[in-house]
């Protein structure tokens, strides 16, 4: 197994993985870490199709990994919006949980906390 | 060869086990110091696959200003961590959400097995512009020249992500200034660490920035150091925030966008089509784009950390 | 002399590897947070200095052993401050206590 | 040669990665991101010897930027977890 397929595999794995917290965690930061989690699974998945098309004296694809660079850029605009949204919803309701079935579960957090 | 493979396969184990407990910590604190720690492991992996510019690029954005920014939002939603022990999913959903992530994960595995290897490429036609541009990165060439409507795209999205910041801000704080990144007496290792690090910092940003044009490197990964130079100075509290009003501020947030459509609009004029560099100009036009991002990169993301404006957030 | 500069680096490239080692069991298994820390810089300081050290005699050009000090220099000043913001903050926790 | 550099590379990841199980078990903050700062150096030093036996170009660099951003994510960790001043933090991972 050469090593890029090996991080390709990774790649998949850290989708997954990210899937499963995005999904299980109930809290929006914790998402926000899964989010991240599934986008460098995608960006590994990037990686290896830029390592397969190794030609003309490159040992990559120039192509995918620019593409990368402007991914991990733009992720990252997407979280800071995120937690700008959560924070806003902190201050506002006193919570941060997304639990919309349950809703009895919801702490309330007098003064936002602060 | 043979040490190379079980290193390989030990980071990619490495990896896998800090991602888990990314997802699985329970306290906000560990997962996000598992990030960042996940991130630097990341970039090394990305070394192992030839790119050091992703690397670079992984390390300073993706572990170090992600990981500053969710620390800094954690310790501001301090009090909600303990609430997610106590509203913890249901067994049948964590089941369903695990046989989910499954199946996605083992499609994409699938996937990338049955990858055609020597794969489609653009490799060769890279090799055969690159003298056109003047440039020995072709990573810089693919961003700048070949692929540069998508990199205007992505600086107008960073714009946008800014507004898309400021514009939560309630109504009482439009026009102020976010709150300090850091504490009211900032210690005197602090103090010190802003007199000596930020200089080198500012200088291997600058350094990074230019031999970009010929070697891993280049505006993203510049902007990014110089961006946490610029926090570590507002978290030594030897400078603040930006009032949201400010114009230099919003100057130097446009900057990069603004010159990248300029040239494009030039290039339309003096070489027929929208962003084509007249020939033997391309390098010097590359450069003078590359800068304004820099600025424009360097600008934003401390503006995105810090926040909407909250002038008076510690009560 | 090659022989000689590569047994420099083996030496210094192991020592640098022990203060890893060395470093990382003493974050495992001293029993307090500030023996933890005199542990952590240790590490920071002296096993990456003497990774540097091992490598410089394989440097291609004056450059490039001027980066690998710079780095060391770099992770020498920022370890140092940290250790004295983390030494800092459990001082000021232990003291609430 | 190169073999010794790499296995050195290993062996630096494997023990900083065995110290990262202070990530783990805390207990406190400060020891979680101790371990994150030895990742990072010891990072670095594997980065270096990886580079020193395998032919990628710019390695230097990287190390150069991962160094000032190690100071950087401690940095910002010590200022969080102090950010509440005087009141001590609940911090205790059980």
């Amino acid at each position: 197994m050469t090593p890029s397929t090996l991080a390709g595999l990774v790649g998949a794995a850290l989708v997954g993985l990210g899937l499963y917290g995005l999904i299980v965690n109930p809290q929006p930061l914790r998402k926000i870490l899964a989010f991240n989690l599934i986008g460098s699974g995608v960006f590994l998945v990037f990686g290896i199709v830029a390592r397969k098309g190794a030609a003309a004296g490159f040992p990559f694809d120039p192509v995918p990994q620019a593409m990368v660079i402007t991914g991990i850029v733009v992720a990252f605009a997407a979280s800071a919006l995120a937690v700008a949204l959560i924070l806003r919803l902190h201050e506002e309701t006193g919570q941060v949980l997304l639990d919309e079935e349950n809703p009895a579960s919801l702490p309330t957090q007098e003064g936002a906390g602060k | 060869m043979s040490v190379l493979q079980i290193l390989d396969v030990g980071l990619a184990l490495l990896v896998l086990a800090v991602a888990v407990w990314t997802i699985a910590a329970r306290e906000i604190f560990g997962a996000v110091v598992g990030y960042v720690a996940y991130g630097l492991l990341l970039s090394l992996v990305w070394i192992r696959l030839f790119a050091p510019d992703v690397a670079l690029t992984e390390a300073a954005i993706g572990s170090g200003v992600t990981g500053v920014l969710l620390v800094t939002s954690g310790a501001r939603l301090k009090g909600a961590g303990k609430a997610s022990a106590a509203a913890k999913p249901s067994l049948s959903l964590r089941l369903s959400a695990a046989a989910l992530s499954l199946l996605a994960a083992a499609a994409l595995a699938g996937v990338i097995l049955a990858l055609p290897d020597p794969g489609p490429t653009l490799a060769p036609e890279a090799r055969q512009h690159l003298a056109a541009t003047g440039l020995g990165n072709p990573v810089t060439a693919v961003l700048i020249a070949w692929r540069s409507f998508d990199t205007m795209l992505e600086k107008i999205v960073l714009a946008l992500a800014v507004v898309g910041v400021w514009s939560v801000a309630s109504d009482l704080y439009w026009g102020g200034a976010p709150a300090p990144l850091g504490r009211a007496n900032p210690q005197g290792a602090l103090l010190l660490l802003e007199q000596t690090l930020v200089p080198l910092g500012i200088l291997v940003g600058v350094h990074i920035f230019w031999v970009g044009a010929d070697a891993p490197g280049g505006a993203f990964q510049a902007g990014a150091i110089l961006a946490a130079m610029w926090m570590i100075v507002m978290i030594a509290r030897v400078s603040e925030p930006p009032p949201v009003n400010s114009r230099w501020l919003r100057l130097a947030l446009v900057a990069g966008p603004a010159v990248f459509i300029v040239a494009g609009l030039a290039g339309l004029g003096m070489a027929g089509y929208f962003f084509a560099y007249p020939d033997g100009f391309a390098k010097p036009i590359i450069l003078f784009i590359e800068a304004f991002m820099l600025l424009t990169i360097a600008a934003t993301l401390p503006v995105l950390v810090a926040g909407p404006p909250r002038r008076s957030f510690r009560p | 002399m090659s022989v000689a500069l590569d047994l420099f680096s083996i030496v210094a490239i192991a020592a640098g590897a022990f203060f890893f080692f060395a470093g990382s069991v003493g974050l495992l298994r001293f029993p307090d947070s500030l023996t933890r820390l005199h542990a952590l810089s240790k590490a920071d300081n002296l096993g990456l200095g003497l990774v540097v050290l091992g490598l410089l005699p394989r440097v291609a050009s004056l450059l490039d052993a001027l980066k690998l000090v710079a780095i060391w220099a770099l992770v020498l000043l920022s370890g140092a401050a940290s250790a004295q913001l983390i030494g800092r903050a459990l001082r000021r926790r232990g003291g609430d206590e | 040669m190169n073999e010794f550099l790499l296995c050195a590379a290993g062996f630096i990841l494997l023990t900083v990665a065995a110290g990262l199980f202070r990530v783990l078990r805390g207990p406190g903050d400060a020891d979680r991101m101790m371990a994150a700062q030895l990742l990072g150096t010891g990072g670095i030093a594997a980065l270096l010897l990886i580079a020193s036996a395998t032919p990628v170009a710019g390695v230097a660099d990287v190390a150069l930027g991962l160094a000032l951003l190690a100071a950087f994510a401690s940095v910002a960790f010590v200022n969080s977890v102090g950010a509440d001043d005087g009141q001590a933090r609940e911090a205790d991972g059980k």
